[in-house]
């Protein structure tokens, strides 16, 4: 590791988890997600520093698109999304405080408690390769189940926020052309 | 030391992540915190690739899934709410306890 | 081959892109100079570049209960994402940063416009801008698959995520003929980033200005200048991606490049005067329904290509 | 010569002019439009993005507040200038933009009562124009230093970000202690130009269904936004939102108060025509029409160029609202020559170009489909006849409609046959004193724009395009007749 990358993580660090703490203590939803959207992005360059570039730009892209859908939601059904009123939306802040501390102090002991083995192999030379291998190679169940749990993330999800079946939309009998919808789409109506 | 302060960091996000979780009332909040664990899980695990075990392509491979584990949280996560905002008028986890409906 | 590029390239790229955008923002005059009826010179060309300094000297809008903070910094992110977009764009065979990952770190920076734009809508606080904001999700989630899909086409056939790479693996053929539906799609994902004419969306007249409608002076001027940066931005990219780069006989790597990129370009300001604005309430299901599709069958080209060869 | 100086006069070589249209002023609007587009001068949508408010029309005692308001929120340096009729606008748009480049000396200092007055914003001897000008001063007493403005000013606390999932309600109450805070300066601390549309939400907000505290402390001391049923069931927040009467493509002196949920519209109710005094409110476009009736020898050729040159307005406005600008300015520009008196033969090529890009444009055809239904039948018993009803459908039929029209019209530019008015259709239907055909089309819209979403109601009234002129105008001559 080079000087520059050592000062890169410090700095990536110290900014996650600064946008980590802010998460919880602002009033505007709206900067709230966005600096959880900051510490996630710094999250995603620390990796990028640490030699997995493919991974690291992915988390910022996605993060990017998540933390903005995410705003919407915040503010939907939020109430004071835009932090005006101040008031608190905690329950039980002293025994959250004690248990994350406690889990705080325990990973820490461990972390310095254990004697970490030596660093066994070398770097490849293109990282984004080297995953790209193993989950078409060796770790292809692991793909294949992620494949399924999104797929069957996104039946399920859209299942659960619709509120509009096709009964709705074609009639009992489901022959009503065109459909009943509130706006008219792109294609066919 | 880098290896182990970078793993502190990473401690430190999950943590914060976890007190959110605990301590928030809004669903969407405790997806939040959520998110903050599974980041701070995705840095620990680069960094144990990176320093651990670089040749091994399975600290990657966490990495992958916990991203995926992000996107999956979140979709459901916001289905969830949606599905008992729109029955209950609800985004509270305490007014959602009893989920009799 | 491309090579990393001296410290002073990390100048010389963002003054080529603003050159870029100058051009395109003079070249559009030109063109509603005719089309309205006015004489077409050199002084049509120069009429928009007068909005800098009254942009300059103007007030700063002043809101009721402004998010002044996520306001500005949703405002300097569009310019400021366009412009290291640009960084892995090799040029004459030279890259700022010739990153591994490059069609990636393009298209992550591509979608920091998502949050700039969002944040440029929520910051004023009122309603035309933020139903602005809303806007370019929406038609975000519309354009951004089938672009991510166009670009994961030439990387699949170039089997490489870096920019240069692409550029030289189309040495003969390029990807524009035998990817034709990927090249559109980039095209559209460009002129729709980039909240220009068919896609001004977030920003239609019909909103009084969308994003843009609360902003004034120096916000305002970034903002404007933050569409035509993007819009260079994506016709640079679109030459190593599809258009084989600096490759062509008799001229210079970067003469070919330049002029490719220019006739990019001024296509792309001829569309958008071709079209009305598209809204995403009707674009979304096209995209979905037509557009994905067909990227992905696009994509599956080059990989049975690559397989064969 | 400062530098000051020099770049406010760079800055003033193309000012962007932000157009008030007041009732009746339609034939001030045109002539601003031609001179803005053959000066390429842009034409600003809000007043952030202007230089110069140029007010075009009659005065108009009843929208003196909405033009105050814009005339408040233009950021400095600024100009406010009237154009009565189409003959004051060139004179009116030279003294805007002398008033911007010459600034430097005008700059207001605090310390300087005098000038302060006349280099911000109120009403002093500073607006020259005949009637417009006292009143720009009003509701804002207290005016200290007119740029450095009030940052304490932020009474309005637009309490409602509270939001939904697509326009969450920003409604900047025009709260009771709005308008006499200390120093408002500009008052840009002032918050909603009504006027313009789509920025000032306020009725119904007390109780705030569920949500916050009802005893607690509000920001700005303003209540939260109202939720409702909605389309979706997410019981988004309603959010009011009066669309005109000074809203840029806009039928000017309409206002259309629209509850929106989202961006979709809950329910729209038209306002009647705020403006009392009617004298001197010409309707321009169916003044052939008003003068065949009161017995003046008018041409079937005046009128047909009068109303092809109505149709083209129209759908400069829908193009413009539709996104086109580029054939938006097509339009304007032929409407401009045939106002202008330009043979039939000359415009006739490029409107055949014109209409066929428009008109067979798919891309607009699919973005327009569906969208305000309006059958034959039902726009006949609605009482509208003119183009809107013979189109019976969709936006998109009502526009080729037009261009139909337009084309049939532009054959006839040389009729020598007397008009008559009972026969000959006005731009929107048959004239009647009594029941002009803008009233059905006004009449159609609340009905038309409950549901749609914001950018669909925008086109809905581009498609029908009433002109609230008609309405005066009627009333005038009944009120003539009686």
């Amino acid at each position: 590791m080079t000087t520059t990358d050592l000062l890169l993580l410090g700095v990536l660090g110290a900014l996650a988890l600064t946008g980590g703490v802010l998460v919880f203590t602002l009033d505007s939803m709206a900067r709230v997600t966005f600096s959880l959207l900051a510490s996630l992005a710094c999250a995603g360059g620390m990796v990028t520093v640490l030699g997995l570039p493919y991974l690291g730009v992915v988390i910022v892209l996605m993060m990017v698109m998540e933390m903005v859908i995410m705003a919407v939601f915040m503010i939907a059904y939020m109430m004071n999304p835009a932090g005006l009123m101040p008031m608190s939306m905690l329950h039980n802040k002293r025994g959250s405080l004690v248990i994350s501390a406690v889990a705080f102090a325990a990973l820490v002991v461990g972390i310095f408690g254990v004697s970490w083995p030596r660093r066994t192999g070398a770097r490849p030379k293109d990282t984004t390769f080297q995953v790209g291998m193993s989950l078409m190679g060796r770790q292809m169940l692991t793909m294949v189940t992620l494949g399924f749990v999104l797929l069957a993330t996104m039946v399920g999800a859209t299942v659960l926020a619709t509120h509009r079946g096709r009964y709705d939309r074609f009639g009992d009998g489901l022959d009503q052309r065109p459909a009943n919808d509130p706006a008219g789409g792109g294609v066919g109506r | 030391m880098t290896f182990e302060l970078i793993l502190v960091l990473a401690a430190g996000l999950f943590c914060i992540g976890l007190f959110g979780a605990l301590s928030q009332q809004s669903i969407v909040m405790i997806m939040m915190g959520i998110e903050l664990m599974i980041g701070g899980i995705i840095v620990a695990a680069a960094c144990f690739w990176h320093f651990l075990a670089p040749d091994a392509p399975s600290g990657q491979v966490i990495v992958v899934a916990a991203v995926v584990a992000m996107a999956v949280e979140m979709a459901m996560g916001f289905a969830v709410t949606t599905a008992i905002y729109r029955a209950r008028q609800v985004d509270m986890t305490d007014m959602a306890e009893c989920l009799k409906g | 081959m491309t090579e990393a590029g001296a410290w002073w390239t990390l100048l010389a790229a963002p003054a080529m892109l603003l050159a870029l955008a100058g051009l395109a923002a003079a070249g559009h005059a030109v063109l509603a100079a005719r089309d309205a009826g006015r004489p077409v010179g050199p002084a049509a060309m120069v009429r928009p570049f007068t909005g800098v300094p009254r942009a300059l000297l103007a007030q700063p809008r002043r809101l009721p209960a402004p998010d002044v903070l996520l306001w500005r910094a949703g405002v300097i992110t569009v310019p400021v994402a366009a412009v290291l977009s640009t960084l892995v764009i090799p040029f004459g065979g030279v890259t700022v940063a010739d990153l591994s990952v490059g069609v990636v770190w393009f298209n992550a920076m591509e979608v920091l416009t998502w949050a700039g734009l969002w944040l440029a809508g929520w910051g004023p606080d009122a309603a035309f801008p933020l139903v602005g904001g809303y806007r370019f999700l929406a038609q975000g989630l519309a354009y951004e698959l089938p672009l991510m899909f166009a670009l994961i086409s030439a990387a699949t056939g170039a089997q490489s995520l870096r920019v240069g790479d692409i550029a030289t693996s189309q040495q003969g053929l390029w990807y524009a003929v035998w990817m034709p539906v990927a090249f559109i799609v980039y095209l559209a994902g460009v002129l729709a980033f980039s909240f220009l004419g068919p896609f001004a969306y977030p920003a239609g007249r019909d909103l009084a200005g969308g994003v843009m409608s609360e902003t004034s002076g120096a916000d305002r001027l970034v903002l404007r200048a933050g569409r035509w940066l993007w819009l260079a931005a994506g016709a640079a990219m679109a030459v190593p991606l599809f258009l084989g780069g600096g490759a062509g006989p008799g001229m210079p790597a970067w003469a070919w490049q330049a002029v490719k990129t220019l006739l990019v370009l001024a296509a792309l300001v001829l569309a958008l005067r071709r079209l009305p604005m598209i809204r995403a309430d009707r674009y979304v299901e096209f995209a979905w329904v037509v557009l994905i599709p067909l990227t992905i069958v696009q994509v599956l080209v080059p990989a049975l290509v690559d397989l064969n060869r | 010569m400062d530098v000051t100086g020099l770049v406010l006069r760079a800055a003033a070589a193309r000012p962007h002019v932000l157009l008030a249209t007041l009732p009746g002023g339609t034939a001030a609007r045109l002539e601003a439009e031609r001179v803005l587009r053959l000066r390429d001068w842009p034409l600003a949508a809000t007043p952030a993005q202007a230089d110069v408010l140029l007010v075009a029309g009659p005065d108009c005692p009843d929208l003196r507040a909405a033009v105050n308001r814009l005339w408040q929120d233009l950021p400095a340096p600024r100009a406010l200038v009237h154009a009565p009729g189409a003959g004051g606008v060139e004179p009116a748009l030279e003294t805007g933009q002398a008033r911007l480049g010459s600034r430097a000396d005008q700059r207001p200092r605090a310390e300087e009562p005098g000038r302060t007055t006349r280099g911000g914003d109120a009403g002093g001897p500073h607006h020259q124009e005949p009637r417009g000008g006292e009143d720009h001063g009003e509701g804002h007493a207290g005016n200290g230093g007119s740029h450095d403005d009030g940052d304490g000013d932020h009474h309005h606390a637009a309490e409602a970000r509270h939001g939904d999932s697509q326009a969450g309600p920003q409604d900047h109450h025009d709260g009771p202690e709005g308008h006499d805070g200390g120093n408002g300066g500009t008052g840009r601390g002032h918050a909603g130009h009504e006027g313009h549309g789509g920025h000032e939400g306020h009725g119904g907000h007390e109780g705030h269904g569920g949500h916050g505290g009802g005893g607690m402390e509000m920001p700005g001391g303003l209540p939260m936004a109202d939720q409702g049923e909605d389309r979706d069931g997410l019981t988004l927040d309603q959010l009011h939102v009066p669309l005109g009467p000074l809203l840029a493509d806009w039928p000017a002196g309409l206002t259309v108060r629209v509850t929106l949920q989202g961006d979709v519209v809950r329910e729209a109710e038209v306002e009647e025509p705020p403006w009392s005094d009617i004298t001197g409110r010409e309707a321009f476009w169916v003044q052939p029409w008003l003068r065949a009736a009161a017995g003046e020898p008018v041409g079937v050729g005046e009128a047909a160029r009068r109303r092809a040159a109505a149709h083209l307005d129209s759908l400069a406005r829908l193009l413009s609202v539709a996104g086109w600008p580029a054939e938006a300015i097509v339009a304007k520009r032929l409407r401009d020559d045939l106002l202008d008196g330009a043979p039939g033969a000359s415009v006739a090529p490029r409107l055949e170009r014109f209409a066929r890009r428009v008109g067979r444009s798919r891309t607009l055809a699919w973005m327009t489909r569906g969208i305000g239904q309006v059958s034959t039948e039902e726009a006949r018993e609605a009482g509208v006849s003119g183009p809107a009803a013979r189109a019976g459908g969709d936006v998109t039929d009502r526009y080729r409609q037009w261009l139909a029209d337009i084309r049939r019209d532009v054959g006839r530019l040389e009729g020598p046959s007397p008009l008559r008015p009972a026969v000959d259709e006005s731009p929107r239907g048959c004239w009647r004193d009594d029941d002009p055909p803008s009233a059905a089309l006004i009449a159609l819209l609340p009905n038309l724009l409950t549901g749609a979403e914001l950018a669909a109601a925008r086109l809905i009234v581009a498609s029908l395009d009433p002109d609230p002129d008609e309405l005066a105008a009627a009333r005038g001559t009944v009120g003539a007749h009686d």
